[in-house]
């Protein structure tokens, strides 16, 4: 009776608690720059994350995607550089914490909506070109925060005749 | 402390509040019991809510098992009360007085614990909020909530508005807790207004209710009828239930009455009478019960469809065959033998036929919900329904909830409408007669008298 | 009948079983589990009539059952018409647009009235929490999600190959071929008793054999439009 | 306070009956939003209101009716 009795108090609290404490703030391995890549270099998002015009997940960039520039040795001068330049040359592979993410019953294809819908990445995870250290939260969570009506709003407005509202089309 | 009201009369139905101002041990006792058992129950619904609905006993293809059935008995049962009540107020039946308010309660009581079973029956009731969010109103299940939620509404004001003069006189005898019969009396004080207006809202909702309480059953009918499940999809379906509904509710009304006359001494009150009349009118559901299965299971069985035919089999001759002639003994052969001879007709025997019936419309929930699903058109692995702890406790668990409702409302509140006999002492017998003579043929008129008998 | 149903459809997803193919294998069961992470049950619940499987195997040995053959595949029919549609109170089953049946899992509130109102039998339900063994949790497929305790589910047509193929014409600007498309337990079928296509294009393999004599659909008297297909089959001279 | 818990007591009868009268309508509007037998949630939604219509207005009738009877005589 008594674990039943804490089993439903960890529900209320759990239902209670504020969600920020649940995602305690993640710290990336390496303070990647977005700002510094994407704005000033001018580095297409799909560069790096390879899936996004290929697959369902758009990927966090394996440490051989940094290598194509940083190979040859520090570019810059910042610690986090030489952070990567370590990771090049060690055996490990660069573990990025992933932020955003669909919940596991959605069938959510990147491919789908950057290449054949054309649809701009800002358009879900927020201006990312202007951050200079990473981000603790993601901009948009389909999580909690907007969820299906997100979908639904985005494919009902978009007028076009693929982008279906019907349930089993994205549920999985 | 006000004055007590002139119209009350001391000592006369003293023995109405005593069970209300005097509490003995025996209560308690039978509190902490009932209160024992409840917890139980609840504790096995824990158990399933954190398990799954794998606690249970039901499988494929018998998707639907004690839950469902209890949920349509436990809603049968309430039609006992209104419906009867409504029905001998509606046609002024005298002796209905000392009965309507029992029949009241447990409509109140077990509507609410009738009502909560296809909660406890979702595989995820943290979802319920979906029914109301994107409900669809072509599922006969919204159906069945809205008019479930439409008879308790009606139900429990029914029950209420002839309750606040009694209230009012609990209030006025300074019985406690005084707050809470302020709070309910509405400050009642028996001006000739207040009665037009109570009077005029009961009529009003007398004749709404009996409607509503149709529709109810009707429509949990409707949730099996509305299927193409063989044994399911019928036309008399939605009569049949009804019926079915009536007929436990009074059976149910009795035993009650019977308990409770018991424990409280309420001989004075509820005589012989009541219980033969109540008896007749068992009788008479009884044979319509009957002629209504009957005619259900003749189509079935004349038409000689073969899923029809293979449902009505399991039934008849099947696994289920033993509940089944089982409930065609309780509630057809037993009644008809011994409340159809006025000798047998006594108090005892109706407990006994009374129990029996209730017990025997409980079986037949289970005959028309499990053998349909236990025999699918297409061939199936079969696995016998048993239910599980889980189902028996929560089954527990719900009698205990409706023995302790009813204990509670009888600690508050009196069992019989006082207010209602002493308007039968005071009025009822002139305004009988009167109506009495309003039935006899007019007396001749005086010019046909003089042309007619020179 | 779900309006959905007649305004926004283009083509109709269904199935052929040719009965006279079909040796009762099983592969098709097997594959159909693999592919849609059906939970393995505990001996317990499958001695309990618990067991979970999308496409199941009938044997009827005498005539007294209604049954069409001796070695019958019975998987969601994928009605035009569905009784359990009908029943769902919160919109969590419906016919969708390209006509399959579909279930959504977040939204079901476990009332299993569906279960009941489907003639045919075909759905199951999670009476407990799916328990994956650690090797059996790895080779999930990913492309389908494991069901949470308590809600009804059942066979979706393999619905998440059709949203790959989807993907892969829109990528490509086309619309979805028929080719494109099978679901698992036709595709394992070592017998090539399965056949699956667009019963809406009067050219297609399926349309084709639908019209065969031999062709019925099962439970028709009941109206439910299914558009799984059986081919009886030919009487056999010994 | 006893008085408070009484006026309570009526708006949440009357909260009741309300809600059920928009639950209906917001019913029949999903209906027309999923396009999902529109038909039948128009049928079924034009039985049940006047139901609840009904309940709410006896509720009305006696709660009103039982205040004005009271005002003839000074409370206790």
């Amino acid at each position: 009776m008594s674990t039943h009795f804490v089993f439903l108090a960890t529900c209320l609290l759990g239902a209670v608690l504020p969600t920020s404490l649940h995602a305690a703030s993640p710290q990336q391995p390496i303070a990647y720059n977005h700002n510094l890549h994407v704005s000033e270099l001018e580095i297409p998002c799909t560069e790096c994350h390879i899936g996004a015009e290929s697959a369902d997940h758009a990927t966090l960039p394996p440490k051989e995607i940094c290598a194509t520039c940083h190979e040859d040795g520090p570019i810059g001068e910042s610690d986090e550089e030489a952070k990567l330049i370590e990771f090049i040359e060690g055996p490990d592979p660069i573990e990025w914490i992933r932020l955003t993410r669909v919940s596991e019953h959605v069938h959510f294809s990147h491919r789908r909506h950057v290449k054949a819908g054309q649809l701009l990445c800002e358009r879900c995870h927020g201006q990312m070109a202007e951050h200079e250290v990473p981000i603790t939260r993601p901009a948009i969570s389909f999580r909690r925060e907007i969820g299906m009506q997100r979908c639904i709003a985005c494919h009902k407005e978009s007028g076009n005749a693929r982008a279906t509202v019907d349930c089993v089309l994205c549920h999985r | 402390m006000s004055e007590p009201t002139p119209t009350a009369p001391v000592g006369l139905d003293e023995d109405l509040y005593r069970p209300i101002e005097q509490t003995g041990r025996g209560f308690y006792s039978m509190a902490a019991f009932f209160l024992a058992v409840f917890a139980f129950g609840v504790y096995q619904y824990i158990r399933q809510l954190r398990f799954g609905l794998g606690v249970t006993g039901m499988n494929q293809p018998v998707t639907w098992g004690f839950y469902i059935i209890n949920f349509v008995f436990f809603i049968g049962i309430s039609h006992a009360g209104t419906l009867i009540s409504a029905i001998l107020r509606l046609t002024q039946a005298e002796w209905r007085r000392p009965i309507t308010r029992m029949a009241e309660v447990i409509t109140a009581i077990v509507l609410a614990i009738g009502g909560l079973h296809p909660i406890i029956d979702l595989g995820r009731p943290d979802r319920l909020l979906n029914v109301f969010k994107w409900g669809r109103l072509q599922s006969p299940l919204l159906w069945d909530v809205m008019s479930i939620t439409a008879y308790f509404a009606a139900s429990t004001v029914y029950l209420y508005l002839p309750l606040i003069p009694d209230i009012a006189r609990l209030r006025d005898r300074g019985t406690r807790p005084q707050w809470l019969y302020r709070f309910l009396s509405w400050n009642w004080q028996d001006t000739p207004q207040q009665r037009k207006v109570l009077h005029n809202a009961m009529n009003l909702l007398m004749i709404l209710v009996i409607p509503v309480a149709v529709s109810v059953h009707t429509v949990i009918s409707y949730i099996f009828a509305m299927t193409l499940e063989a044994g399911w999809h019928s036309t008399i379906f939605g009569p049949y239930f009804v019926a079915g509904a009536i007929f436990s509710g009074i059976a149910a009304l009795m035993v009650v009455m019977i308990v409770f006359r018991k424990v409280y001494h309420l001989e004075r009150y509820l005589k012989p009478i009541h219980f033969s009349n109540l008896a007749k009118l068992l009788l008479v559901m009884s044979i319509v019960w009957f002629y209504l299965t009957f005619s259900e299971y003749l189509t079935g069985f004349f038409g000689n469809e073969p899923a029809e035919l293979d449902v009505l089999m399991t039934k008849i001759s099947g696994p289920y065959a033993f509940p089944f002639w089982l409930m065609v003994f309780v509630n057809f052969v037993v009644p008809v033998a011994l409340l159809s001879r006025k000798k047998t007709r006594s108090i005892p025997v109706i407990l006994f036929v009374s129990v029996g019936i209730v017990v025997g419309m409980w079986i037949e929930r289970l005959i028309i919900v499990v053998p349909s699903l236990a025999v699918p058109y297409v061939e199936f692995p079969q696995h016998a329904y048993w239910p599980s702890i889980a189902e028996i406790g929560i089954f527990a668990g719900a009698i205990a909830a409706f023995c302790l409702g009813f204990m509670v409302f009888a600690k508050f509140f009196p069992l019989i409408c006082i207010w209602e006999i002493e308007e039968g002492r005071s009025e009822a017998l002139e305004e009988s007669v009167e109506r009495f003579r309003s039935y006899l043929p007019d007396p001749p008129r005086e010019d046909a008298l003089k042309e007619g008998r020179p | 009948m779900s309006e959905t149903t007649s305004q926004l459809r283009e083509r109709r997803w269904g199935m052929v079983i040719d009965l006279d193919r079909c040796t009762g294998c099983g592969a098709c069961v097997a594959a159909c589990k693999a592919e849609n992470n059906v939970p393995e049950v505990s001996r317990r619940d499958a001695f309990s009539g618990r067991v979970m499987n999308w496409i199941r195997v009938a044997h009827s040995e005498s005539q007294e059952r209604h049954g069409p053959s001796a070695a019958y595949p019975i998987l969601c029919l994928h009605c035009d018409d569905p009784p359990c549609t009908k029943v769902c109170p919160v919109h969590a089953t419906y016919v969708g647009v390209d006509g399959i049946v579909g279930q959504t899992y977040p939204r079901c509130i476990g009332c299993r009235y569906c279960m009941g109102a489907c003639p045919y039998t075909v759905k199951v339900f999670n009476w407990h929490e799916p328990q994956w063994e650690s090797e059996l949790r790895a080779h999930t497929n990913p492309d389908v999600s494991l069901r949470p305790k308590g809600v009804v589910e059942k066979c979706t047509f393999c619905s998440h190959r059709l949203q790959t193929a989807r993907d892969d014409a829109a990528c490509e600007s086309r619309d979805v071929e028929e080719s494109d498309y099978q679901p698992a337990c036709v595709e394992v079928c070592p017998a090539r008793a399965m056949t699956f296509g667009d019963l809406r294009d009067p050219n297609s393999d399926v349309s084709s054999m639908a019209r065969s004599p031999r062709s019925h659909r099962m439970l028709e008297e009941l109206g439910t439009e299914p558009s799984v297909i059986y081919l009886k089959e030919r009487e056999r001279r010994v | 306070m006893i008085r408070a818990l009484q006026w309570l007591s009526i708006a949440l009868m009357w909260g009741f009956a309300l809600s059920l009268m928009v639950l209906v309508p917001w019913l029949v509007v999903v209906a027309a939003r999923w396009h999902d037998a529109l038909n039948w949630s128009l049928a079924i939604s034009l039985v049940m209101l006047p139901v609840y219509l009904t309940v709410a207005g006896v509720l009305t009738y006696v709660f009103v009716g039982l205040q004005r009877g009271r005002d003839d005589r000074s409370s206790p």
